[in-house]
């Protein structure tokens, strides 16, 4: 049943490509740099193609099914996007050819760039990030560089509420500051006595807040206003994580509120696909007084010619990254923006917080859902703790949905919350899909009590029985031994 | 157009189970002074009119796809074999995320899988993660993994001057809140003061070593070097000696294409190999998305960063592949963690792992040889042109340098204009002392035609009365 | 290249198995003195290469990917939305055959039992089959089916002289062993004798029925016809009616797009109902591979050709889908057979299902509206212009004739050259009294600024010197 | 488990499509011509795609395994081809366009007539027919008109052994000619003495003779020289069905032979792919004698300019299709010619043949092979008939090896072998492959023996279980009830 590695189907001489002959005269080789072995896997095209679509088929995508990984916001990719990305005149671009020619694409980035400050209520953004976090870490450095610029050497810390996504607490560490934790108070707020303490602890040495919101309990904080007031008085600046836009498209822009610096997650809220893990692509939008330390180049229009040019702002941190971006994802952003326009876009949030809290209202009842009182955004928490199943945890329910056909929740996070089952249905998603899926869950909720060995076992329809991770980790296989020289 | 399935009456029964009258009430929690924001965006636009604006726009650039390139400098126009595209269209590849479910995502686990071991076959290293964002952010992570292997108490970076200089930017901009010392990067000119590099004495390496101490967390060169140089294993694992002789670990950039042919830096004491993937697999696209490898010791990985998979056994027995050592990550360890990576470049690592099994060793070897006679080829042709001089009298990959009798920037707005042709670097962007030089790259996709009609071309520059087109670039 | 996996080893182990010394025996049957003879042909071509020389091909062609097109007569350049061509790329419907194993074909099974159920949805008529070559040999089956239906006895066929000039050329070349008699092709004059088509009465149809006997097999129009007349289906039906008041059967040939707003030839009696699928999803392609559809009476399925899918349940009682009625078809019955098709057009029927499922009522009236919309308003602009004349004061779609001041030929070269545009047709290629009268066609992916753009070029042509280009179309 | 019917998730109001606003004033539609319902699904781009995936899930193509399906050249289909027919400057061209603009076009279709011309052997070839069958017409009707035009009106009758494709008697129908068949010897070859006596009797009558080589038993007739000679020495004609190119490439041309005219599957020997039954398409290449008689038009260097053309031969027996073939087929074909030369096609013939006989060897005595004695050329018949296993057939087998993961051969054809199993490799197939393959028809044997159960209720892994195909053809449900007014 299982796939071989494409090493076992290696045989000696065969080969998937082929390639022109020489027709240049040949150069010795330098004596002493030649390798001598190569220790590739040799196919013909045939098996190759074969063993790729094997693998393929041993996946589950958003086109597969239902994919409510909570937080990752899998929507459906438009299939306009991928021929968009492989136009010629954009695929084949080479990143350091001359402005001039390349002002299609510098086109495409400027006009990127502006339609999401437009959305965000920012006076300028990067596209340089390839990802949400790496959006994180420019931000920081920012924020980081803002208040050195104004001789603050001594502020080297943030606050991070204890519900943030981990890769906060880590770009905060990364960045050389130190991270200070807020708690969440019972509605799933940040806690503003809380955080008021802390405030009065540190405020001198206060970088700022990173703040998700909605947060990732899928909630809008009741206490926005004052949250970023009380930073801002204190001379922090407030960081927001916008990893959940999905949820305010048209809805509320975040530089409206007062936050000085998000990330965009492209791949999120803009459904450039998510490949398996990435590339994605982690925008920056700014307020004007951080705009001049955005990283660059970021595209200008120049104001003598018109022509468009790479542009490096003045107190910029430094590049993130070589080139400008992750071009390809772009491309798709850009695709997915201009076919929804304004009202299009809002329709985007509008649906996907009506799916959430349809879904959530399905739920309510059986498993828990600890704020479930509350009107969520795009997600919800819900738990995997089941009345009268004690043996029974959130592992043996997600792997259970398997069998019914659906991808998993995000389990176990957020930290916070005991057993999390994290549900992102997202507005791409039809009624008789949520409704399906509710059901399963609730068929799993008897199953639990009737017949708990079903789930402990599960799953029983996919391509492998369910993994051991422990083994894993112990005895680390992380290369086909003949290949890294075993 | 949207993607929304649900209709007004779809909606109006979701409403009624929720229990509130509109949508408009789900957002009551966003501050009323701010909600519902008018946005100033453009018009949306149908499928056939969006694809129309997206050529029209495609359109406004010159394309390598139909001119012939001769521009490099960590971004190359190498052969991507069909079945690769083909095969990343697959749906359930391209459209899942982060393998979490191990059970339903054995595809992306596998390949991944195959992928790290293709990634040591190639180095010559030991261990290798799933992907960095990019070569230059892999560099910066392999600085920031070298710190933690010395415990945060060695602060000192050796940068070579001819590592590439956006990677030596992006390490500046990852390091600059934590209080190194970066050293190196003015021994740009020893580099340039060894025109007989063929001898086999590498003065710069010399040189950086000579940097090296106690403080030293690592040192990072470049093979091929930025200039094209290639230094011999011989030379490489001299300075490997000298690195470790202090504790330091040693950080090679490398083109992995040239690994096709090229002793690997496993076998000359490297600690750490990272680079830049995009020749293998992806197309240029601009400069992104593009895949940072990162290959390692063994006995390094735990302080590692990025997504490593592993190979174990599921509850029959059989072989299976899981995501392993997230302890390591920012999801479990948050401040702790070794970086704060979360998505990747998976599906160019996936893009790279297709290149490589459909290459073979054979393949590869082919790429690396065509790539490195017609660089020959070319250098040799334009070293005999009136006005241009091959500074690059060093052993070569598929870079090389020419000193040019006008500057670049002239030079290759002609050569678009009147040949149709992308030239090459110019190498004063970033070098001061090399204004006036070019750094040209040849690879499989130049034919010999190509590499005869830029010879021509440049000789034909040095009689031509360019002033139409120095007002265009100095505007420029 | 090649794509054979085996190298010299295996082939030595695999001769040894069977038994001979060499590859050449395998080959003893082969007469001796014609064996291995050297092929002169141009040496083999890496992947590269050959990507390379078909993009400089491709670069020899005009393609109205970057030109505005207002050509038809046949072959129509809708909307394609990418998720068809997206759909069509996936391995195990395009590299799989005909589903002689429909236990592991239920995808390309219920793929095509859905086309079937769309297509009879479209043109109002209880059954499909699942394809033939195109618009043009759908035309020919229709004319075999309604002789057997006629039990051989009938053996006169009137064919509408606005029936596609290449449908009748390929029904002629498909019958020229039946000794049929053929008539209504003459009628051509009667069609333009009618200026005032759009008081509804059809001279046209009434000088065809005029035609019927007892002898009369089968009555084939087209709607809208190659002129681009609409007929309506009041004038059809009692077309229809006189058709079957002989007992033959009334063929209707139609462009599905405009079966998304008009009422469908099911509706106004026809017996069976064929066109040409392409603008449902496939290319242009010059020409091909196109789709024919066939859909027909359900009490006529046994005498039909092509393959058909129907509903069944497996062992266990789950619904599956089998082809069926095989018993038609050559594989089975031989000389006897329906027809001699065995491969078909199976990936476009697939194409045109996915393109009807993702149009949808909607979407699909949404084209043929806007075709209608926007033809008619180039028409009323060209109208206008002096020197040219709309000749199609009748009901029509999306296709109109303009008499125009200068060859057609002429009109279209400058056209091409000067403003980048593909013109109409040239309707004297076909019917000598229609020289320099050009059939214009218009559909959604004509925006309002091309169609104007078109009535400006009309209009400078007439007072252009075309001496320049006179020389160049006499000689093409 | 089943994926429902694109109808079953329709729902009203939905669309998987946007277009653009009219942008013109409208015009008032015909009275009387409206339609006022149009029963097609309602469906949004994710619930389509998804669909789709699924569906193509449940399916079998080359790419997915092994595919013996004799006949059928199931041969691995490059994707360079695929990139190939994409290239926009191919695939939007419209066919009436003019030939100024198709300069390109018309050279790749006259490279491609010219190279098939020389690989067959023949003065030369038109590439309109879609598909084979479509070429046995095109031939069959030139053989026809070839005759009349000399006055042999009396000529009507064509030979077809018994061992021919169901295409070539259905072609010779549908020309209006009459099939008289022709028994195979115990060799496998055209019994001689019977293909002597029907000549004698029909001769002045005869057409002239189909004849597929190698033929469907996958046997190179040992008497080819001759049988080709009496039908000439008859005056008639010799077809030549071309379906099994595949074996045959640069090991001997058809023409040389003497063969009169002969259709080209180039979607069987040129690897197109199979597309699930289509398209294909279906070159004919004639004699000198013929070449006036081809369907048109084909293309043409213009002697004068230079130009191609579109070129009508002055006895042509008319247009066979609208347009010109199957463009997008053929530029497949052409890219597959150019990549193999002269010496690449002849290695692709040799080892479809090595192949084939390799395969042979290892079945030989426990699946009876009527002629497995000779040496077959690519593909060979054997007989689902085994030892001890009286109550098993063909088909038992045949659904078993779905089990084990490959595509089951061409069962209970040619006709003339009972129980047929024509298995044909092709060459793209490895040793591997082939003894995978090999080794499950072997095990296959002994389960028929002891546990024949399993092979009659076979298969047991595949999306569904054994069809009711009876059922089907008895009850006909040909389209979903209320799309065609049910
Ligand atoms: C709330 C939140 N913040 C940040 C990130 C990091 O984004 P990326 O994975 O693009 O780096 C994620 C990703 O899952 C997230 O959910
Ligand atoms: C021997 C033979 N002749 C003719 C044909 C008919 O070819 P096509 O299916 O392309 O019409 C086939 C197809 O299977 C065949 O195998």
């Amino acid at each position: 049943m299982g796939e071989p590695l494409i090493y076992e189907i290696s045989r000696p001489g065969r080969c998937a490509v082929s390639l022109p002959e020489c027709d240049v005269p040949p150069t010795p080789l330098p004596e002493g740099c030649v390798r001598d072995e190569l220790p590739l896997p040799e196919v013909a095209e045939v098996d190759l193609v074969r063993h790729y679509i094997r693998l393929s088929q041993m996946n589950y995508g958003v086109d597969t099914g239902f994919y409510p990984l909570g937080s990752c916001t899998m929507k459906y990719n438009p299939k306009v996007n991928e021929a968009a990305a492989r136009i010629p005149g954009f695929a084949t671009l080479h990143p350091l050819q001359p402005e001039a020619s390349i002002q299609g694409a510098l086109g495409l980035m400027l006009e990127l760039q502006e339609m999401l400050a437009e959305i965000g209520g920012f006076a300028a953004v990067t596209l340089q990030p390839a990802a949400g976090a790496h959006g994180e870490l420019t931000g920081v450095l920012m924020m980081r560089k803002y208040h050195l610029d104004r001789g603050a050497h001594e502020r080297n810390i943030m606050l991070v509420p204890d519900s943030a996504h981990g890769t906060n607490p880590a770009t905060t560490s990364m960045s050389g500051l130190k991270v200070v934790e807020v708690p969440s108070d019972t509605r799933g707020n940040v806690d503003l006595a809380a955080l008021r303490a802390l405030i009065a602890q540190h405020g001198p040495k206060l970088v700022g807040l990173m703040l998700t919101n909605p947060n990732t309990l899928g909630l809008f904080d009741e206490n926005l206003l004052e949250i970023i007031n009380l930073v801002h008085e204190a001379g922090g600046l407030v960081y927001g994580d916008g990893a959940n836009f999905n949820a305010i498209l048209g809805i509320v822009r975040p530089g409206d509120l007062g936050f000085d610096v998000l990330h965009y997650n492209l791949h999120k809220t803009f459904s450039t696909p998510h490949g398996g893990g990435g590339p994605g692509a982690g925008a920056v939008g700014v307020s004007a007084a951080l705009a001049d330390y955005l990283p660059g180049p970021i595209v200008k229009q120049s104001e003598a010619d018109g022509m468009l040019r790479w542009y490096m702002p003045p107190k910029s941190i430094g590049r993130v990254k070589a080139f400008f971006g992750n071009f390809g994802v772009l491309v798709r952003a850009y695709t997915y923006l201009r076919m929804h326009g304004a009202e299009g876009l809002r329709a985007v949030s509008e649906n996907a917080v009506l799916n959430a809290n349809y879904l959530q209202a399905r739920l309510r009842g059986v498993y828990p859902i600890p704020h479930g009182d509350r009107t969520c955004m795009h997600e919800f928490v819900a738990q995997g703790i089941l009345k009268d199943a004690p043996g029974i945890r959130t592992m043996d329910i997600a792997k259970r949905l398997i069998d019914y056909g659906f991808h998993p929740p995000t389990i176990y996070f957020p930290l916070i919350v005991p057993e999390a089952l994290m549900i992102e249905p997202t507005e791409t998603e039809s009624k008789e899909t949520l409704d399906a899926f509710a059901d399963a869950l609730l068929r799993i909720a008897e199953e639990a009590r009737a017949a708990p060995d079903l789930l402990r076992t599960a799953p029983h329809r996919a391509p492998v029985r369910r993994l051991d991770e422990v083994k894993a980790a112990k005895e680390l296989v992380l290369c086909y031994a003949p290949a890294c020289g075993g | 157009m949207n993607y929304i399935p649900n209709t007004d009456a779809d909606r109006a029964e979701m409403l009624k189970v929720v229990g509130v009258q509109s949508v408009a009430e789900l957002f009551h929690d966003v501050p009323a002074a701010y909600r519902f924001p008018p946005l100033t965006l453009p018009p949306a636009l149908s499928e056939p009119e969006v694809i129309e604006e997206l050529n029209a726009l495609a359109n406004e650039n010159d394309d390598p796809h139909h001119l012939a390139c001769f521009l490099g400098a960590g971004a190359y126009r190498h052969f991507v074999p069909s079945v690769v595209d083909f095969i990343l269209q697959r749906s359930e590849f391209f459209t899942a995320y982060t393998p979490y479910q191990p059970e339903i995502s054995q595809g992306t686990l596998q390949a991944h899988f195959e992928y790290q071991s293709m990634i040591c076959a190639l180095t010559g290293m030991e261990a290798s993660n799933v992907s960095h964002y990019d070569g230059a952010t892999a560099a910066a992570e392999a600085v920031i993994m070298a710190l933690q292997i010395g415990r945060g108490k060695r602060n000192k970076v050796i940068l070579s001057p001819t590592l590439h200089p956006q990677y030596r930017a992006v390490i500046h901009t990852y390091t600059q809140g934590m209080g190194l010392e970066i050293a190196g990067e003015d021994l740009i000119g020893v580099a340039l003061r060894e025109p007989e590099g063929t001898a086999g004495s590498a003065a710069l390496l010399d040189a950086l070593a000579g940097l090296l101490d106690q403080q030293t967390a690592c040192l990072i060169v470049q093979n091929p070097d930025f200039l094209g140089r290639l230094y011999t294993p011989a030379e490489m694992q001299a300075l490997a000696d000298r690195v470790h002789a202090v504790g330091a670990q040693f950080v090679v950039s490398v083109d992995p294409i040239s690994l096709g042919l090229f002793v690997p830096p496993g076998r000359y004491g490297a600690d750490i190999v990272t680079g830049e993937g995009q020749p293998m697999g992806s197309p240029l696209s601009l400069g992104g998305p593009y895949l940072g490898f990162f290959a390692m010791r063994a006995a390094d990985v735990r302080r590692s960063a990025g997504r490593i998979v592993g190979q174990t056994v599921d509850a029959e027995g059989q072989r299976g592949f899981v995501l392993t050592l997230s302890t390591r990550e920012q999801h479990i360890r948050r401040e702790k963690a070794s970086s704060n990576i979360c998505s990747n470049q998976a599906l160019n690592a996936l893009a790279a792992a297709i290149y490589m099994a459909a290459m073979g060793k054979h393949g590869l070897r082919t790429v690396a040889e065509l790539s490195y006679h017609k660089a020959h080829y070319a250098a040799d042709l334009i070293g005999k042109i009136a006005g241009y001089t091959v500074i690059s009298r060093w052993p070569f990959f598929k870079e090389f340098i020419v000193r040019c009798p006008q500057p670049v920037a002239l030079i290759n707005e002609v050569l678009l204009d009147r040949y149709g042709m992308v030239g090459g670097y110019d190498l004063g962007n970033d070098y001061p002392d090399l204004q006036g030089h070019m750094l040209l790259c040849v690879t499989e996709m130049n034919s010999r035609a190509q590499i005869d009609l830029l010879a021509e071309a440049l000789e034909e520059i040095t009689t031509m009365n360019l002033e139409r087109y120095e007002g265009e670039v100095s505007r420029g």
